[in-house]
């Protein structure tokens, strides 16, 4: 790996470029990644070849990009390890495949008094979906806690799930705290008090093998982009007997059997929950981000950013004006690193992060109750890909202490 | 090397009033008051004002938490409008959001604003645009006597 | 516009290939249109120089992003010529915006034994959302017919919308009839009775100059890959007042203002409405193509596909073999072209005339209703854009003769 | 040209018995009966079969409407079956479906099919397989006896 990463970074243009007269250094990849041209030149090869609308088309170039359409979904069934490519339904994103479980299977399950459970970290669209739901069916939304070192709390969860619990919905990989939660354990337990689990795969399917079956999710959604896939796709998958019983989520072309003036009924899997026309082209750029990563191979991209998070978060820890969120053994900890400096707001650091060429965030990272348990507004965060180096992670050390002396002192000295 | 250009954002007076913020105490009693939050950072201010018979602004002051932009811009509005009736205070808070938008205004209208016009640097670091108004927009809603949705309220 | 159609051919690659070996005439447009290169290049740029996610991001490439993205949504407010751009919502296309309508509105105001009126001409995305809607809601769905020359029939529109109907939803083109239905006056119509109305614009926007505020619709709602745009974007546009009081549709990152463990309240328009990350380049292109379009001018792509309907159409419905459906004359028939060849199939059309190079589409085109009220089962049906040409349409006939002879008695002489 | 090529799909004797379709007519008595629909193109099937004491194919008819493909597919089937028991009826109608997806089948297997073996022809029309399939599909649910959906059901 360490060997070609240079022939790696070479297939993402877009690194190539000085932002305030500085090499791009981009470490904002758990908001979005950056594609490889093996992706965007397959959506150019798609939309000047063989586009076309899928299904029911008889003509050669319907036929094709049905083809191409269907691979893709073939191409994420087996990168998720799911039973057949009918459980993979394609979607806008993990925001859209969280609302459609909670529209559908929720809204059939969910009756006043029952509980559903998720964790303290979840991101926005991992809560809010359920949190509107039990507050429309009179349920209970309950919180998983975490442990002094900033992982989720597992004593906690074991107490939290209970006979009453009809749906567990945890972030698989956090945003913020750069956990990776034992969702497996955690569909045991659901499954063991007749609940089903929902994994939030955001961040983990860009970073991780992800083995759905070997998880023993009930559902699992997560999002194109954050992989290296074209905006504005995702998938979802579920289990055929639980995606069978659900209701459609919307209704229109491609996803009816019959339809009369005053009923229908509904396409098979995976159609039934494919209403409209859907994003192909974003499909098909999906499925070569799918074959992009699995080339390299998701341990070795999980080897990769392991080696830079070893390297870094030690340093960032040692720091006695930082403070590192989540859990500060590198071995526990993915490529996600949230933290505060001491007196500096974390949009003034982002700022000044960027004058130096290093793109990193700051806010809530659309964990608000996260940010409130923490006792905490915002935080800044730096999250690494497989095109990341050590290198990289020096320009964020680097530009941190020259952060640090600009507002402490620095920047009036200056004028 | 890039750090320099932070001075263009960060000027001297807008790291001294963020350091040494004017105003920011509570007041004994107030006529005008309210708390804003900026979904986006979660940024805070609570703002009060005290008018006089008048309408004049014979005190105001502020408390909260936020960037060096907001901490500071809030520190400058209060300087500005100190002393100044309800409508001047009005037109210099419209001013100012003009201003960081971009909108040209008559550079007498700049002048009114004191040190705060040095924030017009904003408009080159779009994302922290909102750091700056949110004082001004407090101003604003304080002086309306809008109430704020209880979501905006801390 | 003749004089440059070959140079217009030049920006779709896609045309220049053999299908069958015979070059590809494309002739299924109303299901979806091709891309310029200008679109491609687009996203293409945009995921090579700006790409990260849009929103509160403070680095570089995060603002450039979001300010492709808001360009976008002011492109689009200006082709359709919405009051502000905070009324365009970016959807992932019309079948999403019609089902967030139904699903935010009319879930909010729809109450038994209220009405929603509706088309029998219209696609199942503009139909299936409010006959579920009215199922759900004991209230009644009732359909406007047509009258004797495939038009809709404005004196039965008049009948069935009465002060108990609470939405008008139609289709401003259809899909199958070829005709464009008076919108503004159905518009005054619902207003009249108290009603909304919703526009489905996904066959109107590409073909001929839109303005939602002289239609004065309440909403309005069509697909960017019609438009030349990628696939997986569309626009929902919607009056203000409206959208200020809906409900949100789906729940997550980006929508919301504050979010506490057991609420949260919503951000303002329009990303009350677009929860998540976006498609993001998806918008970009969809922007790219609105400025593609407006270069060339709506009433000269308008003009253009009337030229070759006042060709062909007449050519068609001479031929007594032929069924052709919808109105005959040109002037009121747009370049969506349905018909019937006596006693041969439309599928065995379709694959014919796809060894011909012909793409046309044969089946239901998701207007099943239609089909039954028109007593077929499926039809046959060619459509022209911008880049087709009266030697496509020549194609096409000569292909319609071939295949007649050949399923009468051609093939079996052959072997 | 083009359409020459077409002579590999709509072979002779698949346009024989789509013009002059075997078996399409009503049965007096019926034993197993289905109707079946094509959502994506409407093409309606109903299939009745006479089975006699010892599960054999005494008779079968069809009616329905459709394209060639699926007329003549229908009347290949009915042709191939009839006389056929219903373990060896419901084994051709798992050879016809392997071999328009592609699986390969002993040619044994192929043969047995008469006329309908032809229509691995079918295979390179991906969009037309369906058509082709419907009648088999037909013939395997009414012999299982499954019931349609409601929907399915014409
Ligand atoms: C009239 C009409 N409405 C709605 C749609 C649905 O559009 P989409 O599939 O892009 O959501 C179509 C597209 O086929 C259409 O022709
Ligand atoms: C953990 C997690 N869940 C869900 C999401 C939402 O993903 P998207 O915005 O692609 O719908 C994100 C992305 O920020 C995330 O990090």
């Amino acid at each position: 790996m360490a060997a070609n990463i240079l022939d790696i970074r070479k297939n993402f243009p877009v690194l190539n470029q000085q932002v305030n007269d500085e090499q791009l250094v981009y470490l904002d990849n758990a908001a979005t990644a950056q594609r490889p041209t093996a992706v965007t030149d397959s959506l150019v090869h798609f939309y000047q070849t063989d586009n076309a609308n899928v299904h029911r088309g008889v003509h050669t170039l319907a036929e094709r990009a049905t083809e191409d359409y269907e691979n893709a979904r073939v191409k994420v069934q087996h990168f998720i390890n799911a039973a057949e490519s009918a459980e993979v339904i394609f979607t806008k994103g993990t925001t859209d495949g969280l609302n459609l479980v909670a529209s559908t299977y929720g809204e059939q399950v969910i009756q006043a008094g029952d509980e559903i459970v998720i964790s303290i970290m979840e991101h926005h669209s991992n809560l809010i979906p359920w949190q509107q739901l039990a507050i429309k069916k009179h349920a209970t939304l309950k919180y998983i806690g975490l442990t002094a070192d900033g992982e989720l709390d597992m004593a906690d969860a074991a107490d939290k799930i209970t006979d009453k619990t009809k749906i567990v919905a945890i972030a698989h990989a956090s945003n913020v705290l750069g956990t990776l939660n034992p969702l497996a354990d955690l569909a045991k337990l659901a499954h063991q008090h007749g609940a089903i689990i929902v994994g939030d795969g955001a961040q983990a399917v860009p970073h991780h093998p992800v083995d759905v079956q070997a998880l023993d999710v009930d559902f699992y959604a997560f999002s194109g982009h954050k992989m290296m896939g074209p905006t504005g796709i995702g998938a979802l998958y579920g289990k055929r007997a639980l995606l069978e019983q659900m209701p459609p989520y919307q209704f229109g072309g491609e996803m009816i059997d019959f339809v009369h003036q005053q009923d229908s009924t509904w396409a098979q899997l995976p159609y039934k929950f494919e209403a409209g026309t859907q994003n192909i082209a974003g499909a098909v750029g999906l499925g070569s981000a799918v074959d992009y990563l699995s080339d390299i191979g998701m341990a070795n991209v999980a080897a990769h950013e392991q080696a830079i998070v070893d390297y870094l978060l030690p340093k960032l820890v040692a720091d006695p004006d930082l403070a590192v969120y989540g859990p500060h053994d590198p071995a526990k900890h993915t490529g996600v690193i949230a933290f505060n400096v001491k007196g500096i707001h974390p949009h003034d650091i982002a700022t000044a992060l960027d004058m130096e060429g290093v793109a990193v965030r700051a806010g809530h990272h659309c964990a608000q109750p996260l940010m409130t348990y923490l006792g905490l507004v915002a935080t800044a965060r730096a999250s690494f890909y497989l095109y990341n180096t050590k290198q990289d992670a020096d320009r964020l050390l680097v530009a941190l202490a020259e952060t640090k002396e600009f507002f402490n002192h620095g920047a009036v000295k200056a004028e | 090397m890039g750090l320099s250009k932070l001075n263009s954002l960060y000027r001297e007076v807008i790291l001294d009033h963020a350091d040494h913020p004017r105003h920011k105490h509570d007041l004994a009693t107030s006529t005008n008051t309210i708390t804003l939050k900026n979904p986006t950072c979660g940024d805070v201010i609570n703002l009060s004002i005290q008018l006089d018979d008048q309408e004049k602004i014979q005190d105001i002051g502020f408390s909260g938490d936020g960037c060096t932009i907001s901490q500071s811009s809030a520190s400058m509005m209060t300087d500005a409008v100190m002393g100044k009736d309800k409508e001047t205070a009005l037109r210099m808070a419209k001013t100012f959001s003009d201003m960081v938008m971009g909108t040209k205004h008559p550079q007498a209208d700049l002048d009114e604003l004191g040190d705060a016009a040095i924030l017009s640097s904003i408009m080159s670091f779009p994302a922290r645009i909102k750091c700056a108004t949110l004082a001004w927009w407090a101003l604003q809603r304080a002086l309306l006597e809008e109430t704020p949705t209880d979501e905006e309220e801390a």
